[in-house]
């Protein structure tokens, strides 16, 4: 199974992530309500007011009252959440500390494909007949270029 | 309770009935395991008109008589007419004219009928190993050999239009590309130099240095793919020599220019017109090559897209096979991406649209007026030699007409470029004209 | 310490440090109040240049040396610069050359300074009531003033470019239009009966009756506002009569042909085209005009939303007031609504605008010519009567030729439009062409 060497990147990561993440950003963390990162509660993102277009978005969008966040942008399986959730709040202290991330963000390509596994967790049967697998460049339907909006509403 | 008794036919939407194999040409069979799928293909024979478009099979050149003068000589003077759904496509051919006014070879079935069969047979038939190891080596000789062959001999060999086996997989259901022509050509254009941002596999092989040839099936991804089983069929072709080998002319590229020059080097010409006798080209349906010159292609936005969207039907979502003029169902074919209104999008279309008809007519009343003033030229006396350059302004100029003409869009593929071409069809149909008045004071 | 400063900004980030009122143009002291739309505001002076566009104020005449034969005759032929940033706009008509060789009116003040107040004191001066409930009358009178009066006396009652004030109220700060030439003619288009899908307030006026004038300030919606004030500069205009009334022409619609048809009826022309005789058409940067017939428009995409896009500031989002191509800042400009890469993006606009440009090239030439030919008519003795038709098709041709070339975003504002207007460009030439051909036989 993948969670034997996924269990070994937490693990690594863990320990050395955990170490910068601390050194480097226990006040943004603090500060910024970090604590509440770990929770499913949207306004956890909005802390960082960077997340408020986003945020905004979502309350107007079709799945405000099916889907939170983590539901759509962090995986569902308990290790990999956690992972995910580290990974992820390491790199958004990061540029939310330095400034220093590219405007308007975007979605790395990494966490668009949890995204799409996301969409398949929820609505898996119903496309089931259109086999989507997320992750093979080659295989892979993307459910974004048609679906961008179900998430924040359109950007147009 | 609704739920859950979607959940229900979500999971047991696929029965395997029947066994399906590389020679289950019958969609009726297909049909069985993928009802869903077989009812949309069977709608294909519907009938309905839109602006541009649409599926009514009305005589073009009754609605626009300029196209006998632009066609007099060759065949498509004749009897031309609108395309309409895929049901129609064996007995439209079985019943155009053009097949009774000039000899036709085996050639045309390749993007008219479930072909691949008849190929494979022939080439049996030819002493290739029958073995199915050899498969793609029988669909290649097989396609040479009926290529060749009469209209009818080869009619006889063929028996459904363009069915499941066509685009999918037997086995896995996948979209696969089958016919010789698009292989032949994807490889081709794939060695060529120029940009194709649009088909990402292709830039991928020439980026990982050419290594053995670009193989569409295995290399080109699933969204890619959406698009090239159209393109086996909606392209521009022509007829090689002797053989009448089935022949797409990407050697250069896609654009308009790039195919003519292709022709060029070969002195390649169609039919010599009538009036005027000039060497000139017919363009058909180049569907493929447009698309590629438009936003939405480079924006990642496949045939499929449009023309098959997805639909719900319960409690799952499938393509819809009822393949069509996505003004029939804006809904799905373009309000997944686009958030305005039915009429709203319409109405963006039909501005394209009419914005290529206006120019499109336009260039057609100065190639017919070339066309004419050629006829006066000669029949003034003026000698084929001193009408040469005339003539090829005549050619550069009626093969961009024909180009945008012949597409099936009205320009809605790639609006920017459509109008490009039909700007430059003006320009050389005027200078041609010009050339021939240059001639007057000769002849007083 | 970062995240509390930006908490703390977003909290109070308007300090009124000064009094603003409708005589305070001095943008510095606006400034002091928003330093950062100042900031940026002050960096109209930064030069860069793009593929087709930019802000580095090159000669146009030396790029393509065509121009000088088409302007022939005109201010134009002379100096023709690219524009570059709002700073140096007053300066910049200052240098020209063409305000030199000819003498103008006081009416190019109107989009080249902050000329409200000049308005309101000439007016007060010929009478109009000073009170401030006379405001609007103030302004609408004085413009007919100074429209009449030489160049450099009206040069003198003004001291700035584009100033704050020109399009902010200054208590509000809300977006509000000062231009009476804008005023005047989009009361005209209102009334016109050709549809303006892209500007919906025009639209509801219509539907509920045209009650009343259609009034710009109190009847726009906020996000046409974000296009209409730079409508009150970006657009094609003429000086009406003797009083050299500034006008825009949009009382028959915003196309191409609408405009030239409204001119052609007072049989208005810009010059007489030195080495032809023709009366021709001057077309003059028609960038709202253009927008008007792009997709953007359409689909509601403001100017300002391009080339004033929201950007980041710590923790509050203020507009870019730094004017200028959104080629160099495409991440605020584009990325906000596609979701494509910056070398993407640049390649789609690159690609659209190169293929506008060999049309545009393709066009000029054949002005050129049609103006050659009839040169060499004239030379042969070929009277003003007999040319007229090929005379009438020169206007027509550099009309249209001008109002592609005169926009300044190289056919990007509205790609086929663009394409389509170079087509008739092409058409209307070459046609005089043969017009003057015909001529021939008569000669010998
Ligand atoms: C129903 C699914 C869904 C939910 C719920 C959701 N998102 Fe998203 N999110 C998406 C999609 C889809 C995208 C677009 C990815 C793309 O464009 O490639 C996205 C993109 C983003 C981005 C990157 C911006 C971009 O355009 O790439 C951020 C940041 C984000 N979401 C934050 C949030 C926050 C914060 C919440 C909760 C308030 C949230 N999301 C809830 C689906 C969702
Ligand atoms: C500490 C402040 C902060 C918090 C809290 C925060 N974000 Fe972000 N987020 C950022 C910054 C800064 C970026 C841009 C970083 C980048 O592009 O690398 C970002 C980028 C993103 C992206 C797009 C880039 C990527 O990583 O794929 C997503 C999706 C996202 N955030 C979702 C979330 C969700 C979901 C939450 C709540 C669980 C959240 N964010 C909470 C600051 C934050
Ligand atoms: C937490 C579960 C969940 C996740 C994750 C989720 N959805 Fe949904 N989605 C739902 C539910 C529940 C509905 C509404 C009920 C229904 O009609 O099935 C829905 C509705 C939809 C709809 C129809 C409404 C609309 O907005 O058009 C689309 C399309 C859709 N989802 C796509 C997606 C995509 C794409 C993703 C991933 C980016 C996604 N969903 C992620 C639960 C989810
Ligand atoms: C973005 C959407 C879109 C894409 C992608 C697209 N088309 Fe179309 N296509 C249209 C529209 C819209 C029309 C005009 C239909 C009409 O006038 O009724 C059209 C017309 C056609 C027609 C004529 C239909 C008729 O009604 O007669 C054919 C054939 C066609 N397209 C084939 C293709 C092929 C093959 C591809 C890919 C190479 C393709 N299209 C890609 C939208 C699209
Ligand atoms: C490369 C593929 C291809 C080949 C080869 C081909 N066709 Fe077609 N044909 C098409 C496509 C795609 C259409 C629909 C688009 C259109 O009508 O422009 C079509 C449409 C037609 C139609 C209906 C519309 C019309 O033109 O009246 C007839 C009839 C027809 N073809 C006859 C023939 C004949 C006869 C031949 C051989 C000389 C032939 N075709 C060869 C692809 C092909
Ligand atoms: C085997 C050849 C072949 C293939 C593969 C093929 N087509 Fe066609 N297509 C045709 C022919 C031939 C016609 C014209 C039929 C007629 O007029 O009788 C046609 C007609 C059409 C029409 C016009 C329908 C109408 O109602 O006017 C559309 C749209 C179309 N095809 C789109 C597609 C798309 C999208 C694909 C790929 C998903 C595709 N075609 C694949 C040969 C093909
Ligand atoms: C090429 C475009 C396209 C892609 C890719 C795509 N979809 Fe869709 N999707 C559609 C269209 C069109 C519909 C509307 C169907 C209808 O209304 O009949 C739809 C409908 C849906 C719905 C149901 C909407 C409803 O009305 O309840 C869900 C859920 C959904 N899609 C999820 C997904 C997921 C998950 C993926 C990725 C595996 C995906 N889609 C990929 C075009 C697409
Ligand atoms: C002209 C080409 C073409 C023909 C003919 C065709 N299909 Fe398809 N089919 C497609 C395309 C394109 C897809 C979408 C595949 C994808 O998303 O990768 C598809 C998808 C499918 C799927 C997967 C589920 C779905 O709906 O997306 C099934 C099952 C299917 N087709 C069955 C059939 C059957 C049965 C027939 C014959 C009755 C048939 N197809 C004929 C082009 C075709
Ligand atoms: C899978 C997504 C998708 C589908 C389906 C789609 N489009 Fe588009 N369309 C795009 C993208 C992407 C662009 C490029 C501009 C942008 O980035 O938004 C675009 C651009 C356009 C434009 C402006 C470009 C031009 O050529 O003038 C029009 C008009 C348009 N689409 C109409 C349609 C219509 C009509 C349909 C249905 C027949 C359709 N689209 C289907 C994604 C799509
Ligand atoms: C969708 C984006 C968009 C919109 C909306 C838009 N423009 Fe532009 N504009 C552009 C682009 C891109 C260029 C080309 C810049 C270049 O070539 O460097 C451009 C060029 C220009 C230029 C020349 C800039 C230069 O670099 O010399 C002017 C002036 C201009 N636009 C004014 C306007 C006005 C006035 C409006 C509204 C009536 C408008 N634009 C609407 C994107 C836009
Ligand atoms: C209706 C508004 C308007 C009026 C009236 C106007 N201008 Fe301009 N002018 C502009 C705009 C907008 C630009 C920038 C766009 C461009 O250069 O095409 C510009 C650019 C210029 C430039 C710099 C580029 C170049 O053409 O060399 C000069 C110099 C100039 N104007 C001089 C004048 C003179 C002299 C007059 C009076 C005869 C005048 N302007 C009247 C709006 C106007
Ligand atoms: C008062 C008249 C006026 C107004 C209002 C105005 N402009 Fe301009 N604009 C000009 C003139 C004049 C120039 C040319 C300056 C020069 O070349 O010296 C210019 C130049 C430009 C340029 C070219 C800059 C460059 O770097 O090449 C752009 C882009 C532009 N304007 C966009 C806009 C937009 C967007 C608006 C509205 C938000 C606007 N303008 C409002 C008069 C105006
Ligand atoms: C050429 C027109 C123009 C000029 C000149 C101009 N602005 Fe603006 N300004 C705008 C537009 C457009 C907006 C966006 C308004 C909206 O979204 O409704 C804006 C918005 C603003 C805002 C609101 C906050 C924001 O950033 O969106 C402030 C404050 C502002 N401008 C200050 C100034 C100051 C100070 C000056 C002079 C130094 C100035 N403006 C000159 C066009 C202009
Ligand atoms: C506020 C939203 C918005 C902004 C900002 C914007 N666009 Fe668009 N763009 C659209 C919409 C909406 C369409 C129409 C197609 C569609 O519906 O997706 C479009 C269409 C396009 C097209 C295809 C149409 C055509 O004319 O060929 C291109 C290319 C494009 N945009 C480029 C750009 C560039 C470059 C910029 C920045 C200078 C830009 N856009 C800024 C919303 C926007
Ligand atoms: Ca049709
Ligand atoms: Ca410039």
């Amino acid at each position: 199974m993948k969670s034997l060497s996924n269990l070994n990147l937490v693990a690594i990561i863990l320990y050395c992530s955990a170490g910068i993440f601390i050194g480097l950003s226990v006040y943004t963390f603090y500060y910024a309500q970090g604590a509440s990162y770990l929770s499913n509660e949207p306004k956890a993102c909005v802390n960082c007011h960077i997340m408020r277009e986003q945020y905004d978005g979502w309350q107007k969008a079709s799945h405000h009252a099916v889907a939170t966040c983590n539901d759509c942008h962090i995986p569902h399986r308990f290790i990999p959440k956690y992972l995910a959730k580290l990974k992820n709040g390491f790199w958004h202290s990061k540029g939310f500390t330095f400034q220093d991330f590219h405007e308007p963000i975007r979605i790395h390509p990494k966490n668009r494909i949890t995204l799409q596994k996301n969409c398949l967790y929820c609505h898996g049967e119903f496309v089931s007949q259109i086999a989507a697998y997320p992750g093979d460049n080659r295989r892979m339907l993307d459910c974004i270029p048609c679906h961008r909006n179900v998430g924040h509403g359109p950007t147009q | 309770e609704n739920v859950s008794q979607r959940k229900k036919e979500a999971r047991q939407h696929v029965f395997r009935v029947v066994e399906i194999t590389e020679d289950t040409i019958d969609p009726v069979i297909w049909g069985k395991n993928y009802p869903r799928q077989y009812d949309g293909y069977r709608r294909t024979v519907d009938e309905e008109r839109t602006r541009h478009g649409g599926s009514e099979a009305f005589n073009k050149l009754d609605e626009d008589p300029y196209w006998r003068v632009i066609f007099n000589g060759y065949a498509f003077g004749i009897d031309y007419r609108e395309d309409r759904g895929h049901a129609y496509m064996l007995s439209d051919q079985d019943m155009t004219e053009r097949l009774k006014v000039a000899a036709q070879p085996g050639a045309c079935l390749h993007c008219h009928s479930s072909v691949i069969p008849a190929y494979r047979e022939a080439a049996i038939k030819a002493g290739v190993s029958a073995d199915d190891s050899h498969r793609q080596e029988q669909i290649m000789k097989g396609f040479e050999i009926v290529c060749a062959m009469p209209y009818q001999d080869a009619r006889n060999m063929v028996s459904h239009p363009v069915s499941c086996i066509d685009c999918h997989d037997s086995e896995t259901m996948q979209l696969r590309v089958t016919r010789p022509g698009f292989l032949n050509a994807i490889q081709a254009l794939a060695k060529v130099d120029y940009p194709l941002p649009h088909l990402p596999s292709i830039e991928r092989w020439r980026k990982d240095g050419r290594k053995d040839e670009y193989d569409v099936n295995t290399m080109a991804t699933r969204q890619e793919m959406r698009s090239f089983v159209c393109g086996q069929c909606h392209v521009e072709y022509y007829f090689k020599g002797e053989g009448k080998l089935l022949v797409y002319p990407w050697q250069k590229g896609l654009r308009v220019e790039q195919i003519e020059s292709y022709y060029n080097e070969t002195s390649f010409k169609d039919w010599i017109h009538k009036i005027s006798g000039t060497p000139v080209l017919k363009a058909q349906h180049p569907e493929f090559e447009m698309w590629s010159q438009g936003i939405h292609a480079r924006s990642g936005v496949a045939c499929a897209d449009c023309h098959m969207p997805y639909k719900r039907e319960g409690a799952i979502k499938i393509s819809d096979h009822h393949v069509r003029s996505p003004l029939l169902n804006i809904d799905t074919a373009c309000q997944t991406c686009h958030h305005f209104s039915e009429a709203e999008l319409k109405a963006r279309v039909e501005v394209i649209q009419d914005r290529t008809k206006a120019l499109m007519i336009r260039a057609e009343e100065a190639v017919v007026a070339l066309i004419q003033d050629l006829q006066k030229a000669k029949e003034f006396g003026i000698s084929g030699e001193q009408l040469k350059s005339a003539q090829d302004l005549q050619r550069k100029a009626q093969w961009r007409l024909d180009f945008v003409a012949a597409e099936n869009s009205m320009g809605f593929h790639a609006p920017q470029e459509a109008a490009r071409i039909l700007a430059e069809t003006i320009d050389y149909a005027r200078q041609g004209q010009l050339e021939v008045m240059k001639l007057q004071p000769v002849t007083q």
